[in-house]
């Protein structure tokens, strides 16, 4: 037993590269900071709508990060932002609330849904749970374009009030934008570098083994889910007073799929990935798009590209950067 | 890829000059840029390139002739496009992409409910032209009377009424099918299709299908199981619509089928084949009418000789229609003064439709709807042949 | 609709409908479980090889005017042979990783369609019907070209069936979809295997196309509703699960065609999702698949 | 002395399978109990079945005079009945010290609230656990490793960390499944000492596997599992000359021998 000690390495000596590793997640960071603010000194409409999408696609990914943590892919996490959508229009419009109430009732509406289904689905892991969310994220496609008297029918529901009055410019709207997705993703983090993340980490890598430890696992992977839920619902809201029209095809499996692929591009061990993962795939195709019929072959080729080269995603440039520092270094395979 | 996010991680202005520099491609003084938004991904790609093909013919032509003088100065005219992926949001970015980032200040397209109405929401305050085509009524009637929205294809709302006149008239049906796609076309149009066929004392049996399906047999069975002697297929795809042909023949139907709107008969006839024989439709263009010959004969020598979706003569007549308006309002800037040119361009002569006549006032308050003729034809022997020519009342 | 279940025409219709609708989709989705089976490959481009076969067909039958027998051998040959090229450029990139094939490959299927467009253009063509025609058979009518679609399909999957279990490569990839690592260990050159599976893989979804596209018509999209049935074919029948795709493929294609007969399409798809739904909760592996 | 754990009339059918049929069985406090058995002879079911990860089809299982037939196993590890696994003992990419705060969930842990807030009970939640990892660390002769990525351990140091690991949770019987499956013999003999000291400090041991040398050599009483019966059971040398286990475990022909 003293022996182990000698024989085998001791991480620290495995991470050399972790300054390194460390100065480029906190690289990471200033670069997206510098994104955000960037707006503000180009002060182009255009550039607002971008920087607001970015938001929102931003929202979106990272708390569909927070149920990916647990180890479960979500294939419905769109269909979610959907039901903040409809319900918060419906809130506002139907019923006359101001702005926030739709808000708050489209973020529980969500988180209420998820708590329903989630006991349930949460159940099943890896590919099983991938598919069964698939599934229902098409049953509530469905819904939305056959549910004509709340949803407005696959013509959707158009004429949705801005927040107030001020926020039907893009230049406030992304004030309000940018403190929600700033909040949403400081609310991740936080959770994520909790202990509730640490036992969060444990259950993605051995949930038998952490269920015998004492930790209440599907009662835990619920308790996320519902809060990622949330999540989703209140950047429906978002979404829906933004855009002022909303249709079930903003909240179908390719929204969703697009929000797996912002984690799997941007890297699924932390939470810059999907930040990363959001700012590419929302500019990424605007750069594109005026090669009208090339974008999409060039997009896909990127595709391609990214997973083929960089399987943990853009974050894992900087394992890239760390074997070129260091040649010797073990293979990152993830 | 790894250029792109380096260039981000470098500085985010690096990126923010890159996007400009790949749509502001040097804005020569002599360059005037007409926007388009259409569908260039998915299912919607036909409409997207028809939109592209109809609106480049028409530029075409008038840069071929010289240019467009306006206020003293020639421009030579460009078409900026950009793909809306057939939904809300993409519409959306690709307008205010449009109005903001490029400066455009009349647009062309796109064509679907969803784009259209997301799209409206920028450009209407914005007071740039939109000539569109989507079903729902709300793109001409809505909060903005007097809007800068102009549709250049009829809908049901139209042509439907003469239609029915035409059909109770003359197939003498009692009871038909209709199918119809779960989505933004089929609940528009199927309820006021319905009524109107009830109005006309004719019974109905109606079923919706997902998007994207190509087996229709079940569906078809379960109407000849009703009943029917007469099969609508209105407001399909063109290759849904033709399996719908095909695959209702094959199963041994062998009654009435016909549309009363929706799509072109020669896809329908590509698809179907020796199905089509005897198939009878509303048509909104006639391909082999010789005023349509220099269209067909531009369009063959540019873009090939595949099938010509029916929205690209559309869209070339609202190009050619708009850049008449730009010209007679004698500015390029003031769009207010060449949406009125638009509304006063009565008897103007594009080439294919015939003289221009704008309706719309009685269903939607403002006479922004484009009145076209349109034709019933009968295939016969593999070949559309026009049993009629009927007009919006 | 009492009158409608013992009408032997509508009866006949559904289960002619059923088979032909159920004998593409297994074809579809034999490749597709073979490939995520072997490879752990989610393999997104799949229905744009089917898409290919489609072309290849239209070609080789309505424009080089092959006799149909000729075309509907080559046509799938003539996709899988250069596919092995795409092998080795793209998809050897992917194998054993689930989520980095999902998107890479997704990335394939998107170069793909739009690589089509830009070469064909969006339109629909139809490949003329080889035996366009009516059977009627004590009352029920069956159109022969849905009976051919069955017939070629069924011949394929005994031809794979043979390979399957009767020689020596199909017994190595059986192996090698139980457990890759065991079956290297013991002398099987995984590298060759993924090759064939591939080319198994691609020469079904081809044939698949191919038929499909003549039954239906051909176009740069046509891929996207073959996938999307593979997915909830393997589903049903297990992933990686061979007999599960066949039985899959059978449940779901005289689902939508009872279904959408006694009630209307909507209804059809909402109980085929729910019922997949349920069957997922209750026995995620599929009805066929070995749970893990 | 009552009984620390109770099994009685214990069965799990799969289909028509019966994996563990009438199994009963008691373990004292202070005690180390065998469980051994051929290769599917249910061993594994059985541990399930006591530990919550499988749901017996009938039966009782008792802790502490309560009962706790199928409770999930978060629940019966709060009533001080920890396991571990015989494929997945370890969270391989995390050091050893990491794995064994991840073990320490019922002390560490104050909630969702608290831990969002890193309020001053999470601190002095998070103090306790530290102290009490670096405690069972060294106790166990881990501390030396504490940085080192559980998966680069050899084979037997990951066997004693995934003790460890349950061992965080103060569990008064603790069930080990084929603890020394895989290594060699002197790794053997060290996870034999480790097992002896843990209950040198109160704790009760179950133990399965098949290893009958091993398991003469530590248990206190053994019980012979064939064909998910109960073949055999008392003490181990008595267990271990009965006919009927050397013919299950060797074959008719050697009974005589």
């Amino acid at each position: 037993m003293n022996s182990t000690a000698e024989t085998v390495p001791v991480i620290s000596k495995v991470r050399l590269g972790r300054s390194t590793s460390s100065a480029l997640i906190g690289g990471g960071i200033a670069i997206v900071a510098a994104l955000a603010i960037m707006p503000y000194l180009l002060d182009e409409r255009f550039f607002y709508h971008i920087a607001i999408l970015v938001c929102f696609a931003a929202i979106g990914a990272s708390s569909l990060h927070l149920i990916i943590r647990t180890g479960h892919v979500s294939l419905c996490h769109a269909a979610f932002i959907g039901v903040g959508a409809y319900v918060s229009a419906n809130v506002v419009m139907k019923l006359g609330f101001p702005f926030v109430g739709g808000l708050v009732a489209g973020t529980l509406a969500a988180a209420g849904l998820g708590l329903m289904i989630g006991p349930v689905i949460l159940r099943l892991t890896g590919k099983y749970f991938v598919l069964i969310t698939f599934l229902f994220g098409e049953i509530l496609r469905m819904v939305f374009v056959d549910w004509q008297s709340i949803t407005g029918g696959a013509n959707g529901l158009s004429g949705i009030p801005a927040p107030a009055p001020v926020f039907a410019e893009p230049k406030y709207f992304y004030a309000l934008a940018l403190l929600a997705a700033t909040a949403c993703v400081a609310v991740c983090g936080r959770i994520l570098s909790s202990e509730t993340g640490r036992f969060v980490n444990a259950i993605r890598e051995s949930e038998q083994l952490t269920e015998c430890v004492g930790v209440p696992v599907i009662r835990t992977k619920v308790m996320i889910f519902v809060i990622a839920c949330g999540f989703a619902g209140f950047a429906g809201a978002l979404i829906a007073h933004y855009a002022r029209y909303i249709s079930p095809p903003n909240f179908g499996p390719l929204e969703s799929l697009n929000l797996v692929i912002m984690n799997v591009i941007g890297g699924m061990q932390t939470l810059v990935g999907p930040l990363l993962g959001a700012i590419f795939l929302v500019l990424v195709p605007e750069f594109l798009r005026g090669y009208v019929q090339l974008q999409h072959i060039m997009f896909g080729v990127i595709l391609i590209l990214v997973m083929a080269f960089l399987p943990a995603g853009v974050v894992g440039v900087k394992d890239w950067v760390a074997r070129r520092m260091i040649p010797h270094d073990r293979r990152g395979e993830q | 890829m790894i250029k792109i996010s380096r260039r981000n991680a470098l500085a985010g202005i690096a990126a923010a000059a890159a996007i400009a520099t790949v749509s502001s491609t040097a804005l020569a003084a002599e360059t005037l840029r007409i926007g388009a938004i259409g569908s260039l991904s998915g299912g919607g790609t036909a409409w997207g390139l028809a939109i592209k093909r109809g609106a480049e013919l028409a530029i075409d032509e008038v840069n071929q002739a010289g240019g467009l003088s306006v206020g003293g100065k020639n421009y030579n005219l460009e078409l900026l496009m950009y793909d809306d992926q057939y939904t809300g949001q993409g519409g959306k970015t690709a307008a205010e992409r449009l109005v903001f980032q490029d400066k455009v200040k009349y647009i062309v397209g796109p064509i679907g409910s969803n784009p259209v109405l997301s799209a409206m929401e920028v450009t209407t305050p914005q007071k740039v032209l939109l000539m569109s085509n989507g079903y729902t009524p709300k793109i001409l009637d809505n909060e903005h009377k007097a809007s800068y929205n102009f549709r250049f294809t009829l809908t049901n709302l139209e042509y439907a009424p003469s239609m029915m006149k035409w059909v109770k008239e003359n197939l003498k049906v009692t009871k038909v099918g209709i199918l119809v796609p779960n989505d933004a076309i089929g609940q528009s149009v199927a309820p006021p299709l319905v009524k109107l066929y009830q109005d006309n004392g004719i019974q109905t049996v109606v079923d919706y299908y997902e998007r994207g399906s190509k087996e229709f047999s079940p569906l078809i069975t379960r109407l000849m199981a009703a009943g029917i002697d007469g099969f609508d297929i209105n407001f399909n795809a063109p290759g849904e619509a033709g399996l719908m042909v095909k695959q209702a023949r094959q199963i041994g139907y062998d009654k009435l089928v016909y549309q009363m709107g929706g799509p072109s008969v020669p896809e329908i006839i590509e698809v179907a084949g020796q199905h089509s024989e005897g198939f009878i439709s509303y048509e909104m263009f006639d391909f082999d009418a010789p005023s349509a010959q220099p269209f067909v004969k531009a369009y063959a020598a540019k873009y090939g000789k595949g099938i010509i979706n029916s929205q690209t003569p559309a869209f070339y007549n609202a190009t050619k229609i708009l850049i008449e308006a730009i010209r007679r309002a004698d500015t390029v800037d003031d769009t207010t003064k060449i949406r009125d040119a638009v509304e006063k361009l009565a008897g103007y002569d594009a080439g294919v439709y015939g003289p221009v006549r704008w309706t719309g006032k009685a269903i939607y308050g403002v006479d922004h709807q484009l009145a076209l003729p349109f034709y019933v034809v009968e295939v016969k022997n593999g070949k559309p042949v026009t049993r009629a020519v009927l007009s919006v009342d | 609709m009492l009158s409608m279940l013992t009408n032997p025409t509508i009866l006949g219709q559904i289960v002619v409908n059923g088979m032909s609708l159920s004998s593409i989709y297994i074809l579809v989705a034999l490749g597709f479980t073979l490939l995520f089976g072997i490879m752990r490959v989610v393999n997104f481009a799949h229905g744009e090889f089917a898409m290919l076969g489609g072309f290849a067909m239209y070609y080789l039958y309505a424009v080089f005017s092959l006799p149909w027998v000729a075309a509907i051998l080559l046509a799938p040959l003539a996709v899988a042979i250069p596919a092995l090229f795409l092998e080795w450029l793209v998809f050897r990139w992917f194998y054993q990783k689930m989520f980095q094939s999902m998107i890479g490959l997704l990335g394939l299927s998107i170069v793909m369609i739009y690589s089509a467009l830009l070469t064909w253009d969006a339109f629909e063509r139809n490949i003329p019907a080889a035996f366009d025609g009516i059977l009627r058979f004590a009352g029920v009518i069956l159109p022969i070209d849905r009976l051919v679609t069955i017939g070629v399909s069924a011949l394929a999957l005994g031809a794979f069936y043979f390979l399957m279990v009767h020689t020596r490569i199909g017994l190595a990839m059986r192996a090698a979809a139980q457990d890759v690592e065991i079956a290297g260990t013991q002398g099987i050159d995984t590298r060759k295997i993924y090759r064939v599976a591939f080319f198994v893989a691609i020469l079904l979804a081809a044939l698949a196309g191919a038929l499909y596209g003549q039954v239906y018509a051909v176009s740069p999209f046509m891929g996207e509703r073959p996938l999307f049935v593979a997915f909830i074919v393997v589903i049903l029948g297990g992933m990686g699960s061979i007999p599960g795709a066949a039985l899959g493929g059978l449940i779901l294609g005289f689902t939508e065609s009872f279904l959408g007969t006694f009630y209307g399409g909507s209804v059809a798809s909402y109980a085929s999702f729910g019922a997949v739904i349920l069957l997922l909760i209750f026995r995620p592996w599929g009805l066929l698949g070995k749970p893990e | 002395m009552s009984p620390l754990l109770e099994v009685h009339k214990l069965s799990r059918f799969f289909g028509g399978l019966r994996a563990v049929n009438d199994l009963s069985f008691t373990v004292s406090s202070g005690e180390i109990f065998g469980i051994i058995g051929p290769n599917g002879a249910g061993k594994s079911t059985a541990v399930n079945l006591v530990s919550g990860v499988t749901k017996p089809t009938s039966g009782k299982v008792r802790f502490q005079g309560t009962d706790v037939t199928g409770q999930p196993p978060h629940k019966l590890v709060q009533y001080g009945l920890a396991r571990t696994f015989q494929s997945t003992t370890v969270f391989g990419n995390c050091t050893v010290e990491e794995n064994c705060r991840r073990g320490s969930y019922l002390a560490r842990y104050p909630g969702f609230f608290h831990s969002f807030f890193s309020t001053s009970k999470a601190g002095e939640m998070r103090q306790a656990s530290d102290s009490r990892v670096a405690e069972v660390l060294e106790w166990l002769d881990l501390h030396r490793v504490r940085n080192v990525r559980a998966a680069d351990l050899p084979y037997g140091a990951q066997k004693t960390l995934g003790m460890a690991i349950s061992l965080m949770a103060w569990p008064k019987l603790l069930m080990l499944d084929e603890p020394v499956a895989g290594l060699s013999a002197a790794e053997a003999d060290n996870v034999r000492d480790t097992i002896r000291k843990i209950r040198a400090e109160g704790i009760s041991v179950v133990v399965i596997d098949h290893n009958m040398r091993f398991m003469a050599g530590l248990c206190d009483r053994i019980l012979v599992l064939h064909h998910g019966q109960e073949l055999a059971h008392g003490l181990p040398q008595d267990v271990l000359s009965d006919p009927n286990v050397i013919e299950a475990y060797l074959g008719r022909r050697y009974v005589k021998a």
